[in-house]
């Protein structure tokens, strides 16, 4: 049973979003997570999912070169800092522009076809796009080092208004803050925190629908007096545009933007997340991109030592056994449990970790109307 | 007055001749039916007039404008839905919203992008919407999803469809196919009731009980061309007709 | 004109691998609708069938020779194979022709794990969506690696040809050409004699065998065969292990052009995906002319002096090929209506 | 089959509380407050950051960094038999740790992408509180992770990196590289190909299409048109292309004698084994034997192109077949704790992670500008490639060069190279100014 969601439901969510986004830095503490770069790369990544949750959640085009805008997003930014300012606020905007702009240029193309067909197209259009930044490029990528940020870029917005940053390298800085650390984490979560409302509107809206209707019956559409392709490029370029900012975002947080941020596994990475996490929710894009950078930063960190420690409760032999049993997940093995983890989580929850949730919360709601119930039957049978 | 006229349409596939020189006039106001035995080119008619194929030559005319080189949500826009064969609803989505999509492509053209406003603030849209699904007798299922729908009532959603964007025309494509002897009674007396409101309607069908029902009027296609365009009582009797069902074997 | 036969004979090398590749990736999108990620670790799977081979019959019989030390202050290990020590020269032979020996014990390996998976996890996916489908055999194909990786290291791992095929062949002699000029590596020609046979064989078992017709059938119309009482499923069962034979024996074949490394897999599978797509999605034909012409147009991209006049041509021309074909033919160069497209 | 495992007992003694639930959120610690400079280390502790490659295509090479850091942290704080510390000219580290605190570590994967390696080790330095940063597998992700040190005011040691970059073009004051550089190689090669080959050859270079290839297809470019030899072509492959065949065959009837493979890694066992399987190795070129050179050279890779190095020619840091005392106590205290012998990646990571602690323990602070002051100009002796100098000007250590060749009779899996010649500091010395690039002052973070 479809139930539209009610305003009050989604300001609840919204909220909780926004408080949750604002104390991650303590609630991901206990978990080791609560670091700033991690939580850099769980806002920045969520938006990634959230925009690309925007064309494959909601009309089903399965984008396999969605990591290209991000690439370029991150190139723009970086240029924007080279040649302008360091200022974030600008270099974001361009990097969005530019994000959005490659993805009219892609999805045009990509968009006569549809099904596997398109897939192929974008990833084919993406895998061009790295080869060439990679190579033959170089000059306006900096190939495989990355472009980097150098005393002698002109910056001339800058130095128009008399900034000087002396000998050392610069970085970001919005108005004085410098965009690393805790304050970086907080102008990637403001953004997070847009995207996010941003992506519920338009999952609420009348185009949110309209998406929706590409996924569901295409034909249909069409002889209801839509015109299916503006829809989905529409889309295509709305979530081209998230991940130009997302890539906007890796560069102001961190000023180097290298080329294998646009190859075909970091697209692989962002279907990963959303499907993991569940296609077509709101929430479900970002716990995904949270999982699999959990994964990749702390589960790859743990090596025998740690577990040692683990496990230090149990008696020595256990311990060892333990440890050498789960060593073979951890440290140099995370990717083992990454690969094990999409094969759980597909075969058992297919709708992606928010299924997960709701069927536990379904559960936990029976179980409390059980008890509730509990004490009125016994008044009720024995009437007589 | 003529609401649909098609002029002279050929359209050949290869060696096989579809359509030769069909002539058609629909009056505003009735129901028009086009019978034939299968392979008589009736489907191929239909998708001449919906911009899913384009006719060799000749002419079709929509209240003054030729559909010819439209695209399907073109042709809609100027005012004509249609229903399939099987029909073509979304299948993953609430009633309320299948029938909302089109209440809002009526009002907001082919393309807006409207991604601020919420679709639960749409009243207006949603009155319609729900006003339909009543007429439909479907109102109580609106939140449901369509996929669940009984292949009648599939097809009472996907009238609603039409009727909430208020078309000029409505082309139903054999619209009892596949249906219980009880279904295809209630969408005949549906229809009907879509009928008398005034609705134009092309029904393509074969099952006569329905034909005879429902229509005004009736074109009989056999082998590509019209061989006979009458009132339905004169059509039963028509020698011609009864040759093209038949065969002309056991006359 | 040498140069130009010598990247033909190239293409057809390479088209040959990228074939037999696609190939089963092609079967099963065409009889089982689904979108195999882990078709690239089956190719990897057959390369370390080669590699096992190898170390099995490459058992050693360690002895300690105590009078010499190692550097690190051990005593020597003097190393004897015990299929050497053994069966003699025989045993020297067996271990010279461990890439060809290992073909025949690939084949039962590879048909199980192909049973295997598709018994345990691809069948339950059927009727999933393509994106599910995606997901889970990824995260199978990242298992299956990491579990060759902790087993065999990350480094490739040097599979010889036998030592009859590890010279030239002057094939421009052999087509009456002048002597020398285009004289080419013997395993090469081998591999693609190889795979041509392995594509007819794959063609007429599926053309001239009652087992073979209803696979097509089926692959036609799943439901009609169905309901002719025909248990198509456990016949696509077979297929699955079919297709997984193929890519596991051009695996093996191809080790001692490419050294197995666990991360193989995935480094054909893009390339794979391309291919079929080219050729058509579900079309067997289309996937062995798209690899061979895939294969003939990226050697002929990397010629200097085509590299010349558009720099780095090499390294996108796969890329820009699918989309130009699917810009102009829609389904690929032999694709069906309605295959995979939604 | 050659699953190499770091043994777990060792492990354990050396190793930070990381991850496991246990960091608590360091909004009020770690920045900003009364630290003098980044992670400075206030307990019994000092933390380093062993970032290496676990998963992709080097994760052989960083599972072999990785012990071999153990190892050192094990002689730094007085276990073990003390490896090269015995041999060290310096004799500052006394086996009590560093300035009194003992070492403990903690890894991270940098999967050979720059972006998840400067993750990684953001990860160390945020989180961890490592104040020193080392490891890596190639050029791109040192240079990304030097940059990042730079910011965040920590030390980086690299580890193998081979491109000129890292000390020229893209060089930091925090950053310090002890392996050699392409034009070190080109350097020390040139001579012997000329005593091997003649002044009449004729080269192909097939280059991987990125930075490092293209540095290192200048250097040898360099210098062997230096010594009269024509370049025929320089073609650019795509990095992973896997089969070369559709570049070698242009080498057959080019007139070209000498092919020089400016590959690393899989892209080298590759290209070379089919280069050899084209019959390259044993062909005859204008009356002369058709060479093929390797200008870098990693035996752990090398094994992985089996029979095919035989004879061919290439440069290497260090092997273990070395005979000076230090390279002895290394492969001594290596192979007795893992049972097979140090790659060079192992021996630079070891000399890195020895000549850090050093140079803290002299400087007496884990300061960055402290302990790059000790490190700059520093002279040492000892640790396997003879005399040895990390160049104030750029951060470079100087030393001798190893010429090796693929050696045709080998004893054991692991015995692929001989030594041809060993060229001396000297020849292979440049100045700073030639790679250009620019130091800047050192961070010390706060």
């Amino acid at each position: 049973m479809y139930k539209a969601s009610s305003r009050k439901s989604d300001l609840l969510l919204l909220a909780g979003f926004t408080v949750a986004v604002l104390l991650a830095p303590f609630i991901l503490g206990p978990v080791g997570a609560g670091y700033p770069d991690l939580l850099q790369k769980f806002a920045i990544f969520g938006i990634f999912a959230l925009g690309f949750n925007i064309l494959f959640g909601l009309t089903g085009y399965l984008s396999f070169g969605h990591a290209a805008f991000l690439g370029v997003g991150s190139y723009a930014a970086v240029w924007t800092f080279k040649l302008f300012s360091m200022n974030p606020i600008l270099a974001v905007i361009i990097a969005t522009v530019v994000g959005g702009v490659f993805a009219v240029a892609i999805g045009f193309i990509s968009l006569r076809r549809s099904g596997i067909y398109f897939s192929i197209l974008t990833l084919a259009l993406a895998q061009m796009s790295y080869n060439l930044a990679y190579s033959v490029l170089t000059p306006i990528t900096n190939g495989e080092t990355g472009l980097q940020l150098a005393q002698s870029d002109p910056r001339i917005l800058d130095v128009a208004f008399g900034r000087d940053y002396g000998a050392v390298l610069p970085s970001s800085d919005f108005f004085g803050i410098h965009m690393t650390g805790y304050p970086g984490y907080y102008f990637c979560a403001a953004l997070f925190v847009l995207c996010f409302f941003l992506s519920m509107r338009i999952f609420r809206s009348p185009f949110g629908m309209m998406l929706r209707a590409v996924k569901s019956n295409q034909n249909r559409m069409r002889y209801t007096g839509l015109n299916v392709r503006p829809y989905t490029l529409a889309a295509f370029v709305i979530s081209g545009m998230y991940a130009g900012l997302a890539g906007g975002l890796l560069a102001v947080t961190d000023p180097l933007a290298g080329a294998e941020r646009m190859q075909w596994t970091a697209s692989g990475e962002v279907v990963l997340m959303t499907i993991l996490g569940g296609a077509g929710t709101l929430l479900g894009p970002v716990i995904g991109a949270g999982v699999i950078k959990y994964f990749e930063n702390i589960f790859s960190a743990f090596n025998e030592g740690v577990l040692e420690q683990i496990f230090s409760f149990l008696p020595e032999f256990l311990q060892h056994a333990m440890v050498s049993i789960s060593s073979m997940f951890v440290g140099e093995g995370w990717h083992l449990t990454l690969g094990a983890l999409f094969m759980v989580i597909v075969i058992f929850l297919p709708g992606g970790l928010m299924e997960g949730f709701s069927r536990i919360w379904q559960r936990l709601r029976r179980m409390t109307k059980r008890d509730d119930d509990k004490p009125v039957e016994p008044s009720s049978v024995p009437a007589e | 007055m003529s609401i649909l006229t098609v002029e002279n349409v050929n359209k050949r596939f290869g060696g096989l001749q579809a359509l030769s020189n069909v002539n058609l006039q629909v009056e505003e106001g009735t129901v028009h039916a086009i019978i034939g035995p299968n392979g008589a080119g009736k489907s191929t008619l239909l998708n001449c007039f919906v911009g899913r194929l384009e006719p060799d030559t000749g002419s079709v005319v929509f209240n003054d404008v030729s559909l010819l080189g439209l695209k399907p949500h073109q042709i809609n826009q100027v005012g004509v839905s249609r229903v399939f064969q099987t029909p073509e609803i979304f299948d993953d989505m609430s009633l309320l919203e299948n029938v909302t999509i089109p209440a809002l492509a009526k009002r907001d053209g082919s393309f807006k992008l409207n991604a601020w406003n919420a679709v639960r603030d749409e009243n207006g849209i949603r009155d319609a919407a729900m006003e339909c699904l009543a007429d439909v007798e479907l109102d109580g299922k609106s939140d449901e999803l369509a996929r669940a729908l009984s292949r009648g009532d599939k097809r009472r959603l996907e009238l609603a469809m039409c009727l909430v964007q208020e078309p000029k025309l409505l082309l139903l494509d054999e619209p009892t196919a596949g249906m219980s002897r009880a279904d295809t009674n209630n969408t005949i007396e549906l229809m009907k009731r879509i009928a008398e409101n005034g609705m134009t309607m092309v029904v393509i069908e074969h099952d006569m009980h329905v034909v005879f029902s429902l229509a005004e009027k009736i074109s009989v296609l056999a082998q590509g061309t019209v061989i006979a365009e009458d009132l339905p009582d004169k059509i039963k009797g028509d020698p011609r007709v009864q040759e093209a069902y038949l065969g002309g074997a056991h006359l | 004109m040498d140069d130009i036969l010598l990247q033909v004979l190239n293409g057809l090398d390479k088209g040959g691998a990228y074939a037999l590749i696609a190939l089963g990736l092609t079967i099963i999108f065409g009889t089982l609708g689904v979108v195999n990620f882990a078709h690239g670790a089956l190719f990897m799977l057959g390369a370390f069938c080669a590699v096992t081979v190898k170390a099995v019959l490459g058992f050693e019989k360690v002895a300690l020779d105590p009078t010499r030390l190692t550097a690190w202050g051990t005593p020597v290990e003097i190393r004897t194979t015990y299929v050497e020590a053994w069966f003699g020269d025989f045993g020297t032979l067996l271990l010279n022709f461990s890439v060809p020996v290992s073909i025949v014990i690939a084949i039962p390996i590879m048909l199980l794990i192909g049973i295997a998976m598709e018994r345990g996890l691809i069948r339950y996916f059927y009727k999933r969506s393509h994106a599910e489908q995606i997901l889970v055999t990824f995260g199978l194909a990242i298992v299956l690696q990491e579990i060759v990786k902790s087993q065999f290291g990350a480094n490739p791992i040097p599979q010889p040809a036998p030592e009859a095929a590890r010279g030239m062949i002057d094939f421009g002699a052999m087509i009456g050409m002048q002597a020398g000029g285009v004289v080419y590596p013997a395993w090469r020609l081998i591999y693609f004699l190889f795979s041509l046979l392995v594509i007819a064989a794959v063609f007429s078992f599926l053309q001239f065998t009652t087992f073979g017709m209803v696979v097509r059938a089926g692959m036609a119309d799943r439901e009609t065969v169905g309901l002719l009482g025909i248990d198509i499923d456990r016949r696509f069962t077979i297929v699955f292990g079919m297709a997984a034979v193929v890519a596991g024996l051009a695996g093996v074949m191809y080790t001692p052009i490419l050294s197995p490394d666990y991360h193989m897999g995935m480094d054909f599978l893009v390339l794979s995906f391309v291919v079929v797509v080219v050729g058509g999605m579900g079309s067997l034909p289309g996937a062995v002319v798209a690899g061979f012409l895939l294969g003939i147009v990226q050697s002929f991209a990397s010629m200097n002096e085509v590299k010349n006049i558009i720099p780095g041509i090499d390294q996108i021309i796969i890329y820009l090929i699918a989309v130009v074909v699917l810009l102009i033919r829609p389904r690929g160069l032999m694709g069906r209506k309605g295959v995979m497209e939604h | 089959m050659s699953k190499m495992n770091i043994t777990r007992r060792g492990l354990l003694k050396g190793t930070a509380l990381a991850g496991a639930g246990i960091a608590a959120p360091t909004i009020l610690s770690s920045r900003g407050w009364a630290a003098s400079y980044t992670n400075e280390p206030k307990g019994g502790t000092v933390t380093f950051g062993f970032n290496v490659p676990q998963t992709g295509a080097y994760a052989d090479e960083g599972a072999d960094e990785l012990r071999a850091y153990q190892l050192a942290v094990e002689h730094i704080n007085g276990d073990g038999d003390g490896g090269m510390l015995n041999t060290f000219s310096s004799k500052e580290l006394k086996g009590n740790g560093i300035n009194g605190k003992k070492v403990v570590f903690v890894t991270g994967d940098t999967q050979t992408k720059s972006d998840a390696a400067r993750a990684s080790a953001k990860r160390m330095i945020e989180k961890d509180g490592a104040v020193m940063i080392t490891g890596g597998s190639s050029s791109g992700v040192a240079i990304a992770v030097q940059g990042l040190c730079q910011d965040a005011g920590v030390i980086f040691m690299a580890g193998l990196t081979h491109s000129n970059d890292t000390t020229g073009k893209d060089k930091r004051a925090n950053g310090f590289r002890h392996f050699f550089n392409t034009e070190m190689s080109g350097a020390a090669l040139g001579p012997v190909l000329e005593k091997e080959f003649g002044k009449d050859r004729v080269a192909y270079h097939l280059t991987a299409d990125y930075t490092w290839g293209w540095s290192q297809e200048g250097s040898i470019k360099k210098y062997s048109e230096g010594l009269g030899w024509q370049t025929q072509a320089a073609v650019r492959t795509p990095l992973g292309a896997g089969d070369f065949s559709q570049y070698i065959t242009p080498v057959l009837n080019s007139g070209a004698d000498v092919l020089v493979l400016n590959h690393y890694g899989r892209d080298m066992v590759n290209s070379l084994t089919q280069a050899v399987q084209f019959g390259l190795r044993d062909k005859q070129v204008n009356g002369k034997d058709f060479a093929i050179v390797v200008p870098l050279y990693s035996r752990l890779m090398a094994q992985g192109a089996g029979e095919n190095v035989k004879g061919i020619y290439g440069s290497t840091n260090w092997h273990w077949s070395l005979q000076d005392e230090g390279s002895k106590a290394f492969v001594k205290s290596f192979g007795q704790k893992y049972g097979f012998p140090p790659s060079q990646a192992a021996h630079t990571t070891y000399c890195q992670a020895i000549l850090y602690a050093d140079a803290a323990q002299r400087a007496g602070t884990f300061r960055p500008s402290g302990v790059g002051a000790a490190l700059e100009g520093f002279s040492f002796d000892g640790l396997g490639n003879g005399p040895t100098e990390y160049r104030a000007e750029d951060h470079q250590c100087f030393k001798d060069v190893l010429v090796v060749k693929g050696k045709e009779n080998p004893t054991s899996k692991f015995d692929v190279l001989e030594v041809v010649e060993i060229t001396p500091r000297a020849q292979v010395e440049y100045p700073a100014s030639l790679l250009g690039g620019e130091l800047g002052p050192y961070n010390d973070g706060a």
